[in-house]
């Protein structure tokens, strides 16, 4: 369905530099979503741009019916994006694609590259804290986006959190796979993941997805990546986001972005084709 | 309550109203179901299919360009043999006409396609995709000769009994002598246009955006050029047309069939309005109602008279 | 302060910068001086001459369509006679380098044009506009034939010692193959594209906007269309181009650079933005000295290289 | 120049089915501007629409340095317009083209179809009541518009006016010519005219320009038209909204409406081409 929603919220956040946005959207949407989803939507009634554009949900409020979106300036349809005002209504596809898996036990593991973390948050909101343990790691260019995405002190809000940035303004200087690693290597996880009681669930760059799936998959631990990848239509109509995959039989397959996707398989799909 | 009668016939092709989705831009008629239903439009047209299943172009496959859209998905199809067993079947359940788009590299791909389609096959028609290259004569596209535009054609004519829809491509310096052509060839009607060869190159990686380098150009960008199309080949030939490239809005599609086209079809509006088809058919039955015509038809080619 | 050097060599045509403003669009360069002083661009380019004074075509001549400009114009100009006489004296006050645009409907036509410009005319260039009709032929454009583009340069060549600049008509199946043509006629550069021929209709009078129902489209839509063909060119000839068709902004300019233009015209950006050759020179040697580029031409074709 | 006026005023006047609007900019314009000029308005960064939009001064202070215009929404570019709010900058050419002659002396009788009347107003600002006698011929559909336009009680503003409208709802019904005819055949007005005294200034649809030239001219009363065509630069450089007129020779030529015009001496130009 075409739904309108209203634009509940809608503001910078933090340093300007960082462009960063949160926007919060009243309507249907959060009836059915499931983290890992996302909604296609119209920045302005316009031929220029002309295409909707893709973004994350990253909170889901089911009892306010409303969903969260965070979006970085990049280009003129975020830059439209910006100038929604609330209470105005804006025309939304969705919820699009599938989610990520949300285990009911053992433990899991959330890997996210730069504005990546904020989809993965709204999977630790619907995880059963009881049966669930959650990390996070998190890797960045700076102290910066943190800041403005108030979640330095995420910790403090009982979020077991690893971080690591380029230029070593927070956490560990370098990558964030380095602290998957690291993770991975220590002891009591090779006892968790062999009880097959871990997962992991990464959001981010394409290159980290690559290489986060390449530790996981080395470390037999099962992990769902959230991919991007330029759409038009968001629903399986126009084959213009299509990932390549390898089915069981090792053969080379297309799979839909927006459809079979975002969030897949880390096992199946093929980074270099 | 609508006194104007829609039903629009294309020569044999007889359809409940003259709105039609584009090939490549609807998917199987399935996925945008939920937002505008098939039973209300003339007909959908499928996804190019082609002999063997096609992975298509590496991504990206799409660009935006000022009110238009660049693509290069690469005919990415399941082929004829999966299509005709996991697509075909489902297709009589959407209650609405269905058009297949068949796309070749060889004259022998296009007998091959041409002769697994058949009035029997529970399809209206076949849309025959000219804008292929031909691999064995240097890559140009079949529908950039008139000569080999009026053999593909042929060979289509002569290995199935369902109407055949000639889709022209726009890459063309005399658009009206490609129409002659595929009338020649025995086209019962004629599609356009196709894509414009396009490219767009990201200044920071200095690289085409498309993997694919080039790719086609759609939407609302091409319109004039459309619209310009229709009204020559409306004068070149005597077989229907079916008008395409960059409707939108009711008020493009009017445009449309008064520069020529007994009916239209919509593309690219689809990724921007899921609900456009509807909305199109909507506004050309108020605007033929208000003007007191009480058929769609009246208005065809209008814009020649005066 | 800048380090990058913008001295552009298009064959022996010797520019201070790569930015020229195009052809009917500028009026004879004193329209728009208020905005933007010609003394800072490369070139201008002067409204098409043709032999006798044209008072051009009925109004409408004008209309927009999405990210796009239809225009019909029809050729008006004073005539050469005139021409000489009342604009060519003013030219050199402008301090800036003048190509003069010349128009013709028969090859005799190109001939006395070409005669009357010789390099002490006080201009640095002849454009070669082959996209009007052959009158004698038919009514299909020069610019639509490689044969007859030939001719009409080679007459040119013949008949001027001054560069000369055939200008590519983007109506056309095979634009490599045009560009080779003139190439072969003595063409010293190519300018590409001219505007594609498009047409709207007006839904509520039902006619053509256009009084003379078609004209050409020009600004941002047809930029994607315009940058495959300086693409396509720049591998098939071996002469300077120089790019146009929708740069509104620098990285537009960049874009065709990357594409292979080594000077791009501004056209219908001016309509909007009077300074936008300004504002696109600055960004582009912005570009430049960011990326430690010690001279513009640097970038000319890297879009080729990956 | 390219200036950044300030918006100081966009608002709707009265009955929205009239889709009326006043504008008023605030900088440098209106230091030069002279009534029956016009600006050349950039109505949104956007590639579509494409173009700017050329609108007629209608009211010029020197000392406040503000222009006013008034415009019909009538489509894409006029609609977006409408959405420009107050004390935003605006992307202006102008003042552009020609004026209307400002006489000195004698009578001036300034015939206005619809919304044509608005530069109108401004001629009459302008001129020197003490030695020139100005009245007001106004033609429209209806009542509405100058209800809306909030004209209906200029006369009591000391505007010596007659109304016509087609409905009939207000003046005369009939058209505007109907009243210059009746007015120019009345013996008050030939004895003036006699004089060589009474100019007239009109603006409205072309065909009512038509009707009013060549009635002036059967009566060899001297008018100046204000004349619309499309436009794309509005300085004279894209020859898209030229005119015909006759020479003093009775040759054909063009003249372009933004640069020659918008007014021009209706004696020369060629109607019907
Ligand atoms: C499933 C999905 C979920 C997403 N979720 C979020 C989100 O939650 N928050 C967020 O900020 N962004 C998200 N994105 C990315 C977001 O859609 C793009 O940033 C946005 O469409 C850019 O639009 P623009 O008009 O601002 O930029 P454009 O002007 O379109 O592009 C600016 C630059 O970015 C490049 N670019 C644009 N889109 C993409 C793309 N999809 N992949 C690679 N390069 C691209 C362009 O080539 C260009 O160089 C998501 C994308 C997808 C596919
Ligand atoms: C010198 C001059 C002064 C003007 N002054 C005023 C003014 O003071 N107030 C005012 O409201 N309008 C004025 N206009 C007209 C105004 O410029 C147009 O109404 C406006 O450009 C329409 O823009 P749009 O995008 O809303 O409509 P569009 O979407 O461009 O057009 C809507 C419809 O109007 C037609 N149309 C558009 N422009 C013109 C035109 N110039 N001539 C004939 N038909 C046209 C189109 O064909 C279309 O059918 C003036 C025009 C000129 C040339
Ligand atoms: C993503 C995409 C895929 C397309 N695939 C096909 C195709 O397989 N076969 C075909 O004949 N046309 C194909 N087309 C062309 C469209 O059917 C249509 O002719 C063209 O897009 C112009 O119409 P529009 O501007 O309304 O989109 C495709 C277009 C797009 C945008
Ligand atoms: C109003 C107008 C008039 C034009 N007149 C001429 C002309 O006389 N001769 C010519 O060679 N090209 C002419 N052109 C084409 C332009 O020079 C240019 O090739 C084309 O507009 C594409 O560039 P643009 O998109 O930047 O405008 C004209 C274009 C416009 C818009
Ligand atoms: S965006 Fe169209 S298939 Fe995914
Ligand atoms: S609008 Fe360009 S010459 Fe008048």
């Amino acid at each position: 369905m075409i739904l309108k929603e209203r634009v509940v919220e809608n503001r910078i956040m933090g340093h300007p530099a960082q462009g960063l946005y949160k926007m919060v959207l009243s309507g249907q949407i959060a009836q059915t979503a499931i983290p890992g989803q996302f909604i296609h939507l119209q920045v302005a009634d316009s031929n220029d741009p002309l295409l909707r554009r893709p973004l994350s949900i990253a909170g889901i409020d089911k009892v306010k019916e409303e969903v969260t979106i965070y979006y970085k300036v990049i280009g003129k349809g975020t830059e439209l994006l910006t100038r929604i005002r609330e209470n105005e209504h804006v025309s939304v596809l969705g919820p699009l694609g599938t989610g990520f898996t949300i285990p009911e036990q053992g433990e899991l593991l959330l890997v996210a590259g730069g504005i990546g973390v904020f989809p993965l948050l709204s999977l630790i909101q619907v995880i059963d804290n009881e049966k669930v343990r959650v990390k996070l790691l998190w890797g960045g260019e700076n102290k910066q986006f943190m800041e403005s995405a108030g979640l330095i002190d995420i910790e403090k809000m009982g979020v077991d959190m690893e971080m690591s940035t380029l230029d070593g303004s927070l956490g560990t200087q370098g990558l964030v796979t380095a602290l998957l690693e690291s993770y991975l290597d220590g002891g009591r996880i090779t006892e968790l993941k062999d009880k097959g009681n871990l997962k992991v669930a990464t959001c981010g760059p394409k290159g980290m997805l690559k290489a986060v799936t390449n530790i996981c998959l080395s470390h037999k631990v099962p992990v769902e990546v959230s991919l991007e990848e330029r759409m038009a239509c968001g629903v399986g109509a126009c084959l213009g986001c299509v990932c390549s995959v390898k089915d069981s039989e090792g053969n080379l397959k297309r799979k839909r972005v927006c459809k079979e996707g975002p969030v897949l398989d880390g096992k199946e799909v093929v980074w270099d084709e | 309550m609508s006194k104007v009668n829609l039903k629009t016939e294309l020569a044999v092709l007889k359809l409940r109203n003259p709105i039609i989705t584009s090939s490549g831009t609807y998917g199987f008629g399935e996925e945008y179901a939920p937002y505008c239903p098939p039973s209300l439009l003339g007909a959908i047209t499928v996804k190019g299919i082609t002999p063997l299943p096609r992975l298509g172009n590496p991504v990206p496959r799409l660009a935006e360009t000022p009110a238009g859209l660049l693509n290069s998905v690469g005919l990415e199809n399941p082929g004829l043999e999966e299509f005709k067993k996991s697509y075909l079947p489902k297709l009589p359940g959407l209650d609405t006409e269905v058009i297949v788009n068949i796309s070749g590299f060889s004259i022998e791909d296009y007998t091959f396609l041409a002769s697994a389609f058949q009035s029997d096959s529970g399809i209206a028609a076949l849309e025959v995709n000219i804008s292929c290259p031909n691999i064995k004569h240097g890559g140009m596209a079949f529908g950039t000769h008139p000569e080999s535009a009026q053999e593909v054609i042929a060979t289509v004519r002569k290995n199935t009994d369902l109407p055949i829809i000639a889709k022209l491509s726009p890459n063309v310096t005399d658009i009206a002598e490609m129409a002659k052509a595929v009338e020649r060839g025995g086209a019962d009607i004629i599609s356009l246009i196709n894509t414009l060869l396009g490219m767009s190159i990201d200044i920071r990686s200095q690289k085409p955006v498309l993997a694919n380098k080039m790719g086609g150009l759609s939407g609302p960008a091409v319109r004039p050029i459309a619209v310009r199309m229709v009204y020559q080949v409306y004068e070149a030939v005597d077989i229907p047309i079916i008008g395409m490239g960059g409707i939108s809005t009711w008020q493009d599609a009017v445009e449309f069939m008064l520069a020529g086209a007994s009916a239209v079809s919509i593309g690219t509006a689809n990724f921007v309005n899921p609900m456009a088809p509807i909305d199109i058919l909507t506004g050309l039955e108020e605007y033929c109602q208000q003007r007191g015509y009480g058929s769609v038809r009246e208005i065809v080619g209008l814009a020649h008279q005066r």
